[in-house]
């Protein structure tokens, strides 16, 4: 088995309503033989609207010094699980990579904190890890309790693959349009990934934090097709479209007049329940607002 | 950013047009826009916006540059990059869109200020910039009064069950927010960041 | 056809389509020995497989019929199919060309009496109609094929169909031993007549040609409408059989779009006209939309448009879709912003035909180092050493295209006599 | 020609043998022809094939194979130069027909004696090559077309002579600034290299350029063309090649979009001039513009102006605004276009034109003020946008070809020269209207470039070039776009369709190709496409000859003069053996050494029509041999099948059917007659143009001769066919004979 170690960021919502994910996927990823080495001191990466009034350099401000608190940890590459999170990272460190005069003005932000950052790190999503360094192979010996004939919609949402879906060596880890990973995911667990067209639709994001009214309807659609699918539970790489479709989903059947209760998890809790892990310590099933238990339960 | 954005003194006079090019992150391929739609089409909520972002695209190049710092279409954006990835001449629309937003907003825009998209990015900001953390239930409560009180009491209401079911799960934590150990490097970092760009486009 | 009798003063032609073929008489009509190597069982090509040509819409059989007589009248053309060129040493006046054949296991001597078809079993795609319908598996390529000559699939090779087959040729013609050959050639020139491949549907995720049957692509819609195609020319809805009343023509699917075709594929717009013309002239009652960035009808082809402009039931929609949904029924619907009115759209149609643009054979097969030069898109740069012929030196019509060969066995006569 | 010995010879392979009885076939040979007929299992096998050699060592000069379609197996019984002909027992019989059946057996019989009596009535022909072939090339215009032409025919070997009516060679190109990009990645203007050119035509011995050169008459023929010239000289040549290029849309008609409202609305070929000449400038104050405006379809794309696309307008303005760019980036640019047409690689420099910051504006020009405020219907930020404080519009001005003389006085055309009756934009014939039908729409009228002909053809068709509807002297086909309707005389260029630099040296390569084809065919009495290498030609026999002229006015291609004593003089290259005037011909005295009026009866007449008591119809079809015949070949290939009282005789052409021959099927006791052939009219698909048409014209005077003989009209039809009606076609003859077993038998049967 492959043991690594690499430097995680967790992002915001890994203390708030996505401590699940980043539970979970602690746990998943010490089995699978990663170790995640905190960045150290770790802030914000202004998610999608940071940048309105943070401007620019706020930005670059807020990913450059994660980046550079990464590297004066080491030269190991640098993993999130947050959607967002990977975006921003991912981006402003290959702008810095890419532009000279963009790298010194940033180091000259840094400076002011002491900071300094040279743009050699390779920023990675959690899933590209899991697809790329780990291998379904390796998942699936971790296996003992497949969750067999549980139907399952893998939902990867946007900004996991878009505009991100190759990785920052090169290459692509899946296509922007129908990403099969969390699929391969999903039947490594001993499910049933059912073909889901909306797998790559979007929830709203922040929009549907603060004006839901603009786009319940959007998540209305998903849970529409969740349901033609047959499936049993959604499963996310996503915090923001975990929360969105979760928290929603009472507000949705008022308005439309349906009656949805999916249970919405992180593939990381799907496999750390395969892995036959602590339901609560390491899968962090407690922490929903429909609890996906019945349906698990009901996997043979 | 350079100084801040000239006004047009007449239609296509292409000031504005060529100071976004510069400026805007991504506007430089803004100019191989062809007008074919894609992006306003593939926009999970185009429907709600006012112009879209091909539109509004052609509406730079006119030199209506009121019209298009005041177009709710910067604020309707919900960041799914599925314009970025579709669009044939490659243009990255939702960074040149985010990047509007930002411009608008510090050449004070009213539609702008008012327009809850920049008021969440206010109090998300707020709370970024303060703890180096984003804690959720103070950007919505802050989201929320930024309407006024009663507004802000109403929306908090209407939240409530949500709210309570996020704390009940461990989800939402009450007490003081998460912050950065260092906070005083933060701000000094980002202190650097506003002044160096105050510089460069003239403090407001 | 004879053999090559001069050696270095040979053109060799390379692709059997309607340029391939054009370049081979023109120059063997100005007495020049020819050789045509042809990848596929039959010559014609693209064309052979349209069911007609804009703006005439006349039948390209009827050109094809009378190049094919003047190869049989002709002395010099020694016609290769199954082949294919694997290397190429030597320049200009003094090639040697590697040619790879596969077998058609079947020989020259068959008189396509097709009593081997008679007996066949099992059946094959119909690569004639893109794999919209099958054949049995010893088969004549088309009803125009030329030469007139029976294949049998490798497949039942050394089955007992396999044994059947050959056993019911009175003439012998059944070979099944028959395997790949390579030989080579002295020529003088080598004409790149290599033609194109239709951009493949199933890289434009978001148009689900491979998931909704009822989007298919312009070169589907060819056999839908031809007399031999897999519904005899009716046009009707792979879904369900039925005529559409709601027909869609999208404009540019792969083409003018960085991610895909950088450059426009010139035909798509008038190949859609002539798309439209196919559905009015069937569906008294059918609309058809066409969905499009630039309506780009060059020369006189301009009234050719314009004749389907005054056709009430044929709109046009400045928009390039950017995606096909699939309705609860299961049918397309297509989805984007007219840019002209600002509004969003989602229509349902019962048939919607993908314009895809058309990408160089030897762009899609890696663009072989021997070939020739080649420019960014892989279209063979033909002001060097190199002579194209063709689509193979880039978009162009079928007109177009033969000005291009006629060029092109002139270059390779002044090529070998120089 | 020695004494005929003919050659039978019959498969019995492919189920022929099991279908009818060969035997039988044998006996119609030896009882009727006196002709010992040899079977083989499978004739077009070596061992078959080597026994007609065989035969043919000993002497036999005549072959007739009883096989399969002259459709295939063309190479294995090709015996040149022995004489094939081939009787259909296979796709047309007994794949069509049920096997083992009398009516079969009697198709089969007819078959073989129409092929033993049609090789009775030819000989090979002798090929005319009278006197003096010229080899030379003549290129009229001295253009990137007409010098790109020169080079390319004196590169095949040949002598040229280069004609230019100005007095020095480069047309459009020697002022013209740089080229379109033509050369990988295609995204950049491109160095004007006109130069190289001119030097490499100076520098050939081959090629002799004349200046100042008007062509006052054109006769002769190809290999024999006398040209003649202002100064009175005659040139003689083989071939020509017509460069003529083309000239800009008239400005001063653009009115609407400003152009005389300042000075400083120009054209683009004035841009040109200015760019190429490096002082752009306007001509009002003479300042370098700042801001420039294109306005595209300048008189292109529009009704009242040229209705089709100049193709190359969009191009050309971002060449020149990119050069504009290059020397003042910081110029504005604005392109006011309704349709960008970049084709192909062009897309480029659309993109290269917009990164360099050139702003296009999608809508109609409103109007252009004198203070060059160019107000614009902009359709993409919708609503109507003035573009005001332009220093400079340039009007991007459409080609209009040079298919006549714009020196010379305007010569009306013929009917002979234009394109017919098409009308290019009538809406397509639909299934229906569900909602409105089209609005009635008024045809429109074809243009024609003002001036003179370019060469004042000797032909009784006319002097001009004949054009397509849009002006320009095109190719009607589109496999074919150097088939011409003046044999020997080849367009190239932007005279034939509108094309930029790049396409038109390459069109010029193609054309001097087929030039030098055609002086080479001359030279050997061959004919070109479509019958290409067909030794035949039409011979007159002048005795019998009642100078109606029909043979003269209906050769499409005018290969028939009248000489001073008004007789008919045929021109052998011009013509390209259609036989569309020995159908013409009211006496039989036009006839080839293989094919003739005479043949075609004869062989009507050589099939044993059944007596009425049989119950038996007997019908005739006479069809075009380039797609009736291929259909029902293809017919017979998918096992349809259709009467088998119908006899099917292959004709060159419809235009070469006489009335002669269907009032001899009618006398010898035919019940009807189907004249079978290509699309006539308007998108007409006859490559000789109007043989269907001609065939309709003559059909309708065939109910004189059916009143005379007192027939009903429904015996005599004409069926439109296309290649593609393999399906379609049997059902057609089927219903005929339907039709005619209504009417009833023809009552001079065995009179």
């Amino acid at each position: 088995m492959t043991t690594k170690t690499m430097s995680y960021y967790p992002g915001c919502s890994s203390q708030a309503s996505a401590v699940h994910l980043d539970t979970s996927l602690r746990a998943v990823m010490g089995k699978l033989g990663i170790t995640l080495r905190d960045v150290e001191d770790w802030n914000c990466c202004g998610a999608s609207v940071g940048h309105v009034d943070g401007g620019h350099l706020g930005m670059y401000a807020l990913n450059g010094r994660n980046l550079a608190a990464a590297q004066a940890q080491g030269p190991e590459d640098f993993v999130t699980p947050c959607a967002a999170c990977y975006l921003n990272s991912h981006y402003h460190n290959e702008k810095i990579r890419g532009d000279e005069a963009l790298k010194a003005e940033v180091n000259e932000v840094l400076a002011a904190g002491g900071k300094s950052y040279d743009g050699s790190l390779h920023v990675r999503h959690s899933c590209e890890v899991l697809v790329n360094d780990i291998g379904m192979d390796a998942v699936k010996a971790q296996v003992t309790k497949p969750l067999s004939g549980l139907k399952v919609a893998g939902w990867v949402g946007c900004q996991t693959v878009r505009p991100f879906a190759k990785t920052e060596r090169g290459g692509n880890y899946d296509a922007y349009d129908d990403p099969k990973f969390l699929d391969d995911f999903i039947s490594a667990c001993g499910a049933d990934a059912v073909p889901f067209k909306g797998k790559t639709k979007c929830c709203g994001g922040s929009v549907s934090v603060m004006s839901p009214d603009k786009t319940l309807h959007l998540m209305k659609d998903i849970l529409d097709e969740v349901k033609e699918t047959g499936a049993e539970v959604v499963v996310t790489p996503c915090p923001l479209c975990q929360t969105n479709l979760e928290m929603y989903q009472p507000m949705i059947n008022e308005k439309f007049g349906t009656d949805f209760n999916f249970p919405v998890m992180f593939y990381s809790q799907l496999m750390a329940v395969a892995f036959g892990l602590d339901a609560e310590k390491d899968a962090a099933l407690h922490q929903h607002l429909i609890p996906p238990q019945p349906v698990l339960a009901r996997a043979k | 950013m350079n100084a801040m954005s000239p006004t047009p003194s007449k239609a296509y006079d292409l000031n504005f047009a060529r100071w976004v090019y510069e400026n805007v992150d991504g506007g430089d391929r803004m100019a191989l826009c062809m007008q074919c739609g894609t992006c306003s089409g593939s926009c999970p909520i185009g429907t709600q916006m006012d112009h879209g972002p091909r539109k509004l695209f052609m509406m730079i190049r006119a030199g209506m540059k009121d019209a298009v710092l005041s177009s709710n279409t910067l604020w309707n954006c919900v960041s799914c990059y599925n314009c970025v990835v579709r669009c044939p001449r490659q243009v990255p629309v939702t960074y040149i869109l985010h990047d509007l937003a930002h411009v608008a907003v510090r050449e004070g825009y009213a539609q702008a200020k008012e327009s809850d998209n920049a008021r969440f990015a206010k109090a998300f900001w707020w709370s970024a910039a303060k703890y180096g953390r984003t804690d959720e239930r103070l950007v919505t409560a802050k989201y929320y009064f930024s309407f006024g009180v009663g507004e802000g009491i109403k929306r908090g209401m209407a939240n409530q069950k949500i709210a309570m079911g996020m704390v009940k799960t461990k989800r939402m934590h009450l007490g003081m927010p998460h912050k950065v150990k260092n906070t005083g490097e933060l701000h000094a970092i980002l202190a650097k960041a506003a002044e160096m760009e105050a510089k460069k486009h003239g403090a407001k | 056809m004879s053999e090559t009798t001069s050696r270095s003063r040979t053109i060799m032609v390379v692709g059997g389509g309607i340029a391939g073929i054009t370049a081979a008489v023109e120059a063997a009509e100005a007495g020049h020995d020819v050789v045509l190597i042809e990848k596929s069982p039959s010559l014609g090509g693209r064309v052979a497989q349209m069911n007609r040509y804009f703006p005439k819409l006349c039948h390209p059989t009827c050109g094809l019929e009378i190049n094919f007589q003047r190869i049989k009248k002709s002395k010099r053309i020694s016609v290769f199919t199954f082949s294919e060129v694997s290397a190429v040493k030597g320049g200009p006046g003094g090639y040697t060309v590697t040619v790879k054949t596969s077998p058609r296991h079947v020989k020259a001597n068959c008189t396509a009496c097709g009593d081997c078809a008679k007996v066949a079993t099992s059946e094959v795609s119909n690569a004639f109609n893109y794999g919209m319908d099958s054949v049995k598996s010893a088969y004549l390529p088309h009803v125009m094929a030329f030469p007139m000559r029976y294949v049998v699939d490798p497949s039942v090779v050394g089955t007992p169909e396999g044994e059947a087959i050959k056993a019911a040729c009175p003439v012998g013609a059944v070979d099944l031993e028959q395997k790949d050959e390579s030989f080579d050639l002295e020529v003088g020139a080598v004409v790149w007549a290599t033609g194109w491949r239709p951009y493949p549907a199933a890289n434009l995720t978001a148009y689900r040609w491979t998931d909704i049957p009822d989007v298919i692509t312009n070169v589907e819609m060819e056999r839908l409408a031809s007399v031999d195609g897999p519904t005899k020319g009716k046009i009707v809805r792979p879904s369900n059989g039925e005529a559409p009343k709601r027909v869609a023509l999208i404009q540019c699917a792969g083409s003018r779009d960085l991610n895909h075709l950088a450059y426009c594929s010139r035909i798509c717009c008038l190949a859609s006209m002539k798309h439209a013309a196919y559905v009015r002239e069937q569906l008294a009652d059918a609309t058809v939309d066409v969905y499009y960035i630039d309506l780009r009808a060059h020369d006189k082809l301009e009234s050719f448009l314009n004749r389907l402009k005054r056709d009430p039931q044929v709109n046009f929609v400045k928009s390039k879709p950017a995606r096909i949904e699939k309705s609860e029924a299961g049918g397309p619907v297509v989805c984007g912003e007219n840019t002209l009115t600002r509004e969003v759209y989602a229509e349902p149609y019962d048939l919607v035909v993908l314009a895809t643009g058309m990408q160089a054979s030897l762009a899609a097969e890696g663009q072989p180092s021997f070939a020739a030069d080649f420019d960014d898109y892989g279209f063979v740069f033909a002001e060097g050493d190199s002579i194209a012929a063709g689509v193979a030196s880039g978009p162009l019509d079928v007109s177009m295209s033969v000005q291009s060969a006629t060029a092109a066995a002139c270059r390779a006569i002044r090529a070998v006599t120089a | 020609m020695s004494e005929r010995k003919t050659g039978v010879y019959l498969c019995s392979g492919c189920g022929i043998g099991e279908s009818v009885q060969v035997g039988a076939l044998e006996g119609v040979a030896k009882s009727e022809y006196k002709l010992e007929a040899k079977t083989h299992a499978c004739l077009c096998g070596d061992e078959g094939v080597g026994m007609i050699k065989a035969d043919i060592e000993a002497g036999t000069n005549q072959v007739v194979v009883a096989a399969c379609s002259a459709r295939v197996m063309t190479d294995r019984f090709g015996f040149e130069p022995i004489q094939v002909v081939r009787a259909d027992l296979r796709e047309k019989v007994i794949w069509s027909h049920p096997a083992g059946d009398e009516d079969t057996q009697a198709l089969a019989e007819d078959h073989v004696r129409m092929a033993l009596t049609q090789a009775s009535k030819i000989k090979a022909p002798e090929p005319w090559t009278e006197g003096e072939f010229s080899q030379t090339i003549m290129v009229l215009g001295g253009g990137v077309t007409g010098l790109s032409a020169a080079l390319q025919a004196a590169g095949l070997g040949h002598d040229v002579l280069l004609v230019e009516r100005a007095d020095q060679l480069g047309g459009h190109a020697r002022t013209a600034s740089k080229r379109l990009p033509h050369t990988p990645p295609y995204d950049k203007p491109e160095a004007n290299d006109i130069g190289v050119l001119l030097d490499a035509v100076a520098a050939n011995p081959k090629i002799t350029v004349r200046l100042n050169a008007l062509v006052t008459r054109t006769a002769g023929m190809p290999g024999k063309f006398a040209v003649t010239f202002a100064d009175g000289t005659i040139e003689d040549v083989g071939a020509i090649i017509v460069a003529t290029g083309w000239r800009p849309y008239d400005a001063t008609k653009l009115g609407h979009l400003g152009y005389g409202a300042s000075p400083d609305v120009v054209t683009n070929t004035d841009m040109e001039k200015m760019l190429a000449a490096g002082q752009l400038a306007r001509k009002s104050d003479g300042k370098a513009p700042k801001s420039i405006a294109f306005v595209q379809c300048a008189g292109s794309r529009d009704a009242d102006h040229l209705p089709y696309c100049s193709s190359i307008c969009c191009q050309t303005s971002l060449k020149q605004a990119l050069e504009v760019l290059e020397t003042d980036p910081t110029a504005n640019i604005f392109v006011i276009y309704e349709e960008m047409r970049t084709p192909g690689v062009a897309e480029e420099l659309y993109r290269q034109a917009q990164s360099k910051g050139v702003i296009f504006i999608k809508g109609k020009v409103k109007a252009v003020g004198a203070d060059l405020t160019v107000t614009v219907a902009d359709e993409l930020v919708q609503q109507d946008v003035p573009l005001a404080g332009l220093d400079m519009v340039v009007l991007a001005t459409g080609m209009v070809p040079n298919s006549t003389n714009p020196d010379q006085a305007m010569v009306e055309y013929g009917a002979e020269q234009l394109n017919g009756d098409v009308d290019p934009e009538a809406p397509i014939a639909v299934a229906g209207y569900c909602g409105e039908a089209p609005a009635a729409h008024e045809k429109r009228v074809q243009s024609v470039p003002e001036g003179g002909p370019l060469l004042n053809l000797q032909y009784r068709q006319g002097p001009h070039l004949p054009v397509l509807h849009d002006g320009f002297a095109d190719s009607h086909y589109i496999c074919f776009p150097y088939e011409t309707r003046r044999t020997g005389i080849y367009t190239a260029g932007p005279v034939r369709r509108p094309m930029d630099w790049a396409e038109a040296a390459e069109d010029a390569a193609g054309a001097v190709l087929k030039a030098v084809q055609a002086v080479r065919s001359a030279a050997a009495g061959a004919a070109l496409h479509p019958r290409v290498g067909d030794l035949s030609f039409p011979k007159i026999n002048l005795n019998a000859c009642t100078k109606c002229r029909r043979c003269t006015v209906e050769c499409p291609f005018g290969a028939i003069d009248e000489d001073e004593k008004e007789y008919p003089n045929v021109n052998p290259t011009r013509c390209r053996r259609c036989g569309t005037c020995m159908g013409a011909c009211p006496v039989r005295t036009i006839s080839f050494d293989n094919y003739s009026v005479e043949m075609l009866s004869s062989m009507i007449k050589a099939v044993k029509v059944p007596d009425e008591f049989s119950g038996k119809p007997r019908i005739l079809i006479m069809a075009c041999e380039n797609d009736a015949v291929p259909a029902l070949d293809q017919a017979g290939i998918k096992r349809n099948s259709w009467s088998s009282h119908v006899r099917v005789v292959p004709v060159r052409c419809l235009g070469s059917v006489s009335l002669l021959n269907i009032s001899d099927a009618l006398s010898a006791g035919y019940d009807g007659v189907m004249l079978m052939g290509c699309k006539p009219g308007d998108d007409y698909q006859c490559h000789f143009v109007k043989g269907s048409a001609m065939a309709a014209e003559r059909l309708s005077k065939v109910g004189e001769t059916l009143k005379s003989m007192m027939l009903e009209p429904e015996r005599v039809v004409q069926a439109e066919a296309s290649i593609a009606d393999s399906d379609r076609l049997p059902k057609v003859i089927d219903g005929f004979v339907e039709t005619i077993m209504k009417v009833g038998f023809n009552p001079f049967k065995g009179f």
